[in-house]
């Protein structure tokens, strides 16, 4: 019995997604919610190697590379915001910034 | 053909340059206006002889209107019924233009005065010359407006103008009712013609004589001759339509005397009597004719003992004439009515005249109470007044005598009870207008010291009229004598009119009284006036100032208040229909036309509103509704592929 | 063809750009030479041949099914005329003003707009007119426009027009959908039929998207507030000539396509209809405002013609097209009054107004016969559009032209209280200082007057200017109801 | 059971675990430490896979840098203790539903897939094939990324330019109105 079979992966990576969700949800500290945020690219970036093994084609591995290139954009820009925003109104936590009300 | 067209086109020109001309022309005006009338006059005249000797004729001017298979032409219909009118209106507009030349020449707007009259005259002749239901609605609105102008013609004053607006509006009323009518004869006949018309009525009384079908149902007719009779109760100021009449006596004198006694008012006993074929198709439609003529003339007596104003009581004894000639028509008697119609145009007229020429004297006083003992002061009017008086209460040997009796042997012969009633508005008329008569000549003068010395005759140019009128209200009863004096062939008039189409289809009725009942209704008719005359001429003679001015009481505090018709109607029509303009506007137009469309843009607003509630700038929100939406896609996509 | 529709484009483009200084005259000129042509059109017009002066381009608005495909018919040459005489009449009352230039220019704009509305033969085209007509209004109403809540004002009217031409493109597209046809040319359009639900939809939705604009009864709320928050000239034109373009839409694109007759909504639309005319005359009873009787009594007219077009009569048309003709004239001239009357006595509300006879007695004979034609007395040129108008709802159904018909009594009523509080009366203050009517604004007048008497006293010249487009109609009806 | 599978558990519960813990810690210092160690475990894993460079890039950039940067804010703002309010329990409750369901779905749609048709490699190289002997290696990533991948590769660097950027001017925009 391979334990490395693809199933086991789907599973891995659909459970460390739903944890970075559960995170981004229960979660109140922006930052943690960023990194949870993370997590959940984590777990698509390990099944976008799968599937470039499964199917024996590396441009799955481009993709990966590509989305750690934008995710280290976002954390930037992100991180950028979130500092300001804990300039201007003293905190991050993330049920208080509700400045877009409709 | 020519004189026809200069007979119409002779007003206007006169309207025409007294309108242009404006104040400049100044007296000259009423000159003018006079000449035009003259000159049409003259015309009448010549048309006269020309049917005499070749009998009707058709004057076709141009095509009005076209429309898919009826054609309404414009053109006027010359017969022995219209020759009649014609000759009345240019006459009687003769005498009565002249005597404006008096009366108005201390006025400013004159030469917009004669404008008017010209034009009133040129619609009358329109009126009875149209050859159509067009063209006699042309006339119509045009004696309408022409009304209008005239009753409103001292324009600063507010009440005028509504007593004005009034006439119109219920002349109005009046129109509709007969512009359905025009309707319903295109529907029914595909024709508007009178001609034709009366043919098509004619065939259908001689099919129903016959015992046959007849070509159309009875009902047509009564709806076609309900609609006309609208109108004329529009026109001739008959129950309900009649409040406008007294209150039209806001216009000057002459135009009381010419407008609302002598010619417009007579319009609707005009339509009648050139419809009567279909009026003899509609016993009901008789009928009704008859009772709201019966009403009409009993009411408008009633009223006019109670007033005071002396114009007040001549519009009221007119609206009581025009019922009784109404009453006339609902037996059948077109020609009896034609015949009171013209010596009432001769008598009133004259009586209106004269009432112009005593308020003249008075310096506009009109109140009848305020007179008294003129007889000596200014003698030409108070013979004449006195002829017309006469006239007018049917005393033996006047004109009014003649016209009154024939209407009451006809009442007398259809039915005992119909004969009473006429009797008794009779009656009241001897009663009021002696009390008119004696309050204002007789006694002793009752008005302001400032007035007496100001009291004069009036200037030629209206005493003139009034001479010719006068002698015109005694011996106008020669053009239809009775059988008993002039024989077969006396009845000049009956026989010249029943000439026309509309009569000629219409059987004769037969049955003429034997000459003794005769003698006994033309006795009894007298025996009223001499007895009736004599006792209210004791009786308001004798009376004091204080008796005259007791506040009235009872019947005739009811009487003097015209018996709050007016206030009826007000509180009837005129108040809920501004209840029901203001209901539209601040409830249906506010609180429902203008809801659907705010209503919709709040619509909007609330949904708006609603989804506001969702988007509450909170991200953890959306983060929960962006899971919720992607768990819903990917169980959904589950189920559908 | 397309010249005269081209024309007014050229003058409205150089009218924008002129100097403000020069503008007036020079559109004064244009719109009177302007007027000047298209009555020598009316009389080169030959009745008889059906679509005279057409003009066909494929390649305009192709993309859409469009063409540039012109043409009068006799109904269209009418309203073509029509609007020459309004815009003309709208150049001379703004004479007295001083606008900038791109007031010309909208006016110009808006009759290239008007005069292809009347001419397109092509539904596309069609659209694409009416809704360029609706632009320069909008600019003119909410540029000029005064009083309080003009704001409130445009937007209702805005919102009104424009979700109403939605439902006219929405009619046209369902039925290119339902028939399958790539082709908006009237012709071809006329060679398909709807039917069934379809045609009813198609019906409602151009009797809605039309009338917003005609309006009929319970679409009119934009219509008073607009009138009395538009500057005179936009009140003119709104109520001269586009009021027509509801009704001509009615003649032109829902008649011939009417397939089998749809009586219930026939007697739904002819009731609003009558009982709009009522309403608009009670409330026209009781206002102070003269803008808001004037456009509350048009209200009460246009509904009188709507009802005479849904009777589906060969004189309901004529009458409707003849009262079309004689509406836009005589609204003009009582707008054209009531903007004396404001400039002169610096308002325009009957209670502060009276006596304006002894102060200007020429301009109050004038108004008085503009009035008398408002109010259809014979011989003046409202009375035989009235008259065939009510005839032809009274034989469609007696009842109903009964009521219809009280309108002549309430119109009466109403024009009289107006002239009587305004005209007659004492001299109150405000119009004790009443300026002196210029002689220009006095021969507009009697120029008015004098078409009041001359299409009164023979009406027949129009009548058989337009009895072919009515023959044709009725025909169309008569052949598909069979 | 051979060594891989030994090590595909342990990098497994490692990650899953770490994971669980990012969420669950109070501290964020602490949070930042765990999601470190889920990336080492997540190298491991794609070593497994035969993904040497992005193994290697994953360290670097995630594990190094972006981390250092979390770490770095963290700190900038002085947020080690253990401030952060609890949400509502309702609310978490709801979380937990929302995650579950979306759990339950994306395995049912595995399992439905699977269960239909097996995932069937579309290429040559089928599962359990032999895989050519330099997958995973710098040399043919970096011919795929500057021949066929070129474009996106520079708009990526443009990107980062504008990241760059925007992180500058959001930092030093707030300074400059202390200053004044």
């Amino acid at each position: 019995m391979n334990l490395i079979g693809f199933e086991n992966y789907l599973w891995l990576g659909s459970a460390l997604f739903c944890i970075g969700l559960l995170g981004v949800l229960v979660r109140r500290n922006v930052i943690i919610l960023l990194m949870c945020i993370e997590l959940m690219l984590n777990a698509s970036n390990l099944l976008l190697v799968v599937f470039a093994k499964m199917f024996g084609n590396m441009n799955g591995h481009i993709f990966v590379f590509f989305s750690m290139l934008v995710a280290a954009a976002e954390v930037s820009v992100g991180l950028a915001l979130i500092v300001l925003i804990y300039r201007k109104f003293r905190t991050i936590d993330s049920s208080f910034l509700d400045k877009l009300k409709g | 053909m020519i004189l026809a067209k200069i007979l119409i086109l002779s007003p206007i020109i006169g309207f025409l340059i007294n309108l242009i001309g404006g104040k400049k022309l100044g007296k000259v005006s009423g000159i003018i206006g006079t000449a035009a009338v003259f000159i049409s006059f003259i015309c009448a005249l010549l048309m006269y002889r020309k049917v005499v000797s070749t009998g009707a004729y058709d004057v076709p001017l141009f095509t009005w209107m076209h429309i898919s298979t009826i054609h309404i032409g414009f053109n006027l219909w010359v017969d022995e019924l219209s020759t009649w009118m014609m000759l009345i209106i240019t006459g009687i507009g003769t005498l009565i233009h002249i005597y404006s030349i008096g009366y108005m020449s201390h006025d400013k707007g004159i030469g917009r005065f004669f404008a008017y009259l010209n034009l009133f005259i040129f619609s009358m002749l329109m009126l009875v010359l149209g050859g159509n239901f067009i063209m006699l609605f042309i006339g119509w609105e045009g004696v309408g407006l022409c009304s209008y102008l005239l009753i409103g013609f001292w324009f600063k004053n507010v009440d005028y103008g509504h007593a004005a607006r009034k006439a119109f509006i219920m002349n109005r009323i009046g129109d509709l009712g007969l512009l359905l009518g025009i309707f319903l004869c295109i529907q029914t006949f595909g024709t508007i013609n009178f001609n034709e018309i009366n043919s098509i009525a004619a065939e259908d009384l001689a099919l129903k004589a016959s015992g046959q079908l007849g070509l159309f149902q009875p009902y047509i007719y009564t709806a076609i001759t309900l609609c006309l009779f609208i109108g004329a109760m529009g026109k001739s100021a008959q129950l309900p339509l009649y409040t406008w009449l007294p209150d039209a006596m806001a216009g000057p004198t002459p135009v009381s005397a010419l407008i609302h006694a002598a010619t417009m008012v007579t319009a609707g006993i005009y339509l009648v009597v050139r419809n009567a074929a279909l009026f003899e198709l509609a016993p009901f439609t008789l009928d009704f004719i008859l009772v709201i003529g019966m009403a009409t003339s009993i009411l408008g007596a009633l009223i006019g003992l109670f007033q005071n104003d002396i114009k007040k009581v001549l519009a009221y004894s007119t609206v009581s004439q025009l019922g009784l000639m109404f009453v006339a028509l609902g037996v059948g008697a077109y020609t009896s009515a034609m015949f009171h119609l013209t010596t009432h145009a001769f008598f009133k007229a004259l009586l209106f005249l004269g009432a112009g020429s005593v308020i003249h004297a008075m310096s506009g006083e009109q109140n009848i109470l305020s007179m008294g003992g003129l007889k000596n002061k200014i003698k030409l009017t108070h013979l004449t007044f006195a002829i017309g008086t006469l006239a007018i209460i049917g005393a033996p040997l006047m004109s009014g005598f003649f016209s009154k009796d024939e209407i009451l042997e006809k009442l007398y012969n259809h039915s005992l009870i119909i004969w009473g009633f006429a009797l008794a508005s009779a009656a009241i008329t001897i009663i009021y207008m002696v009390r008119v008569y004696t309050l204002t000549f007789s006694g002793k003068f009752r008005g302001t010291k400032e007035q007496e010395d100001h009291l004069h005759e009036s200037p030629s140019s209206m005493t003139l009229p009034l001479i010719i009128l006068a002698i015109l209200s005694i011996f106008g009863g020669v053009l239809n004598l009775p059988h008993l004096i002039g024989g077969g062939s006396s009845q000049k008039m009956g026989l010249w009119l029943s000439k026309i189409n509309s009569l000629k289809a219409i059987p004769a009725h037969v049955s003429h009284l034997s000459h003794s009942m005769e003698i006994m209704l033309m006795l009894i008719a007298t025996v009223l006036v001499v007895i009736l005359g004599s006792l209210s001429y004791f009786k308001y003679n004798k009376q004091t100032d204080a008796e005259l001015n007791q506040p009235r009481l009872g019947f005739s505090l009811w009487g003097e208040h015209k018996f709050y018709v007016d206030e009826l109607y007000h509180n009837l029509f005129v108040k809920p229909l501004e209840a029901l303009a203001d209901f539209f506007f601040y409830y249906i137009e506010h609180c429902f036309i203008q809801p659907i469309t705010f209503g919709s843009s709040r619509i909007a607003y609330s949904v708006g509103q609603l989804l506001r509630i969702i988007q509450n700038g909170n991200i953890e929100y959306y983060l929960v509704y962006l899971s919720i939406g992607a768990v819903l896609v990917l169980s959904l996509s589950m189920f559908v592929f | 063809m397309h010249l005269i529709l081209i024309l007014p484009l050229v003058v409205a483009i150089i009218a924008f750009f002129m100097s403000h200084k020069l503008v007036k005259e020079f559109s004064l000129a244009f719109s009177g030479a302007f007027f000047l042509l298209s009555l020598y059109v009316l009389f080169q017009y030959n009745p008889l041949n059906y679509y005279n002066f057409t003009y066909y381009n494929e390649s305009f608005l192709a993309g859409t099914g469009g063409s540039l495909h012109l043409g009068l018919d006799s109904i269209g040459v009418l309203m073509f005329v029509l609007t020459n005489f309004v815009v003309f009449y709208v150049n001379i009352l703004a004479r007295n003003k001083s606008y900038t230039s791109d007031f010309y220019g909208c006016i110009f704009l808006m009759q290239f707009a008007l005069i292809g509305v009347f001419s397109s033969l092509n539904a596309i085209l069609f659209y694409f007119f009416w809704e360029l007509a609706l632009l320069p209004i909008y600019y003119i109403v909410y540029q000029w426009g005064s009083g309080k809540e003009l704001n409130k004002a445009f937007v209702r009217f805005f919102v009104y027009t424009f979700v109403g031409s939605l439902f006219i493109l929405t009619s046209f597209i369902l039925f290119a959908i339902e028939t399958k046809t790539t082709s908006f040319e009237i012709t071809e359009m006329a060679k398909n039929s709807l039917t069934g639900p379809t045609q009813i939809l198609y019906t409602l939705f151009l009797i809605i998207g039309f009338g917003v604009k005609i309006p009929i009864f319970p679409l009119h709320s934009w219509q008073a507030n607009t009138y009395r928050k538009a500057p005179a000239e936009g009140t003119i034109l709104l109520s001269g000539i586009m009021l027509k373009m509801g009704l001509f839409g009615l003649i032109r694109w829902l008649v011939p396509f009417q397939e089998e007759s749809l009586p219930i909504i026939q007697k739904i639309i002819l009731a609003l209809a009558i009982f709009g005319t009522i309403y608009g005359a009670a409330i026209a009873l009781r206002r102070n405002d003269l803008k808001l009787i004037a456009a509350f009594s048009s209200l009460s007219h246009v509904g009188l013609i709507a009802a005479g077009i849904f009777s589906y009569k060969y004189i309901g048309f004529q009458g409707a097209v003849f009262q079309m003709l004689v509406h836009g004239i005589n609204i003009v001239g009582i707008f054209y009054i009531i903007d004396i009357i404001e400039r002169s006595s610096g308002t325009r509300y009957l209670s502060e107004l009276g006596g304006i006879a002894s102060k200007a007695p020429v301009f109050s004979t004038l108004a008085f016969i503009i009035i008398l034609g408002s109010i259809a007395v014979p011989l003046t040129n409202g009375f035989p559009g009235e008259f065939l108008l009510l005839m032809s709802v009274f034989i469609y159904q007696p009842i109903l032209g009964a009521i219809a018909g009280i309108t002549i009594i309430l119109g009466a009523a109403y024009m009289l209280r107006v002239f009587q509080r305004a005209f007659m009366g004492e001299v109150s203050d405000h119009v004790s200082e009443f300026k002196p009517v210029s002689n220009a604004d006095l021969y507009a007048l009697g120029l008015i007057v004098v078409l009041v008497f001359l299409l009164g006293i023979y009406p027949q010249y129009v009548l058989d200017l337009t009895a072919n487009g009515s023959q044709y109609l009725t025909n169309l009806l008569e052949l598909k109801n069979n | 059971m051979d060594l891989t599978n030994i090590a595909f558990i342990a990098f497994s519960a490692i990650t899953l675990i770490c994971a669980l813990m990012v969420v669950l810690a109070r501290n964020p210092i602490y949070s930042v430490i765990f999601l470190i160690l889920t990336m080492f475990s997540l190298t491991g894993h794609y070593v497994l896979l035969h993904a040497q460079f992005i193994a290697i890039i994953n360290i670097i950039v995630y594990a190094g840098a972006i981390m250092v940067l979390f770490l770095f804010v963290l700190m900038l703002m002085n947020m080690n203790a253990n401030n952060e309010p609890n949400k509502s329990f309702l609310w978490k409750v709801l979380a937990g539903l929302v995650t579950s369901g979306m759990l339950m779905s994306i395995l049912l749609v595995y399992i439905k897939n699977m269960g239909d048709m097996p995932i069937v490699p579309t290429t040559n190289s089928a599962v359990g094939q032999a895989l050519p002997a330099d997958f995973g290696y710098i040399k043919p990533l970096g011919n795929l990324l500057f021949t066929e991948y070129v474009f996106p590769f520079e708009i990526a660097s443009i990107l980062f330019i504008a990241a760059m950027v925007g992180a500058v001017f959001l930092g030093s925009r707030e300074k400059s109105t202390n200053n004044q």
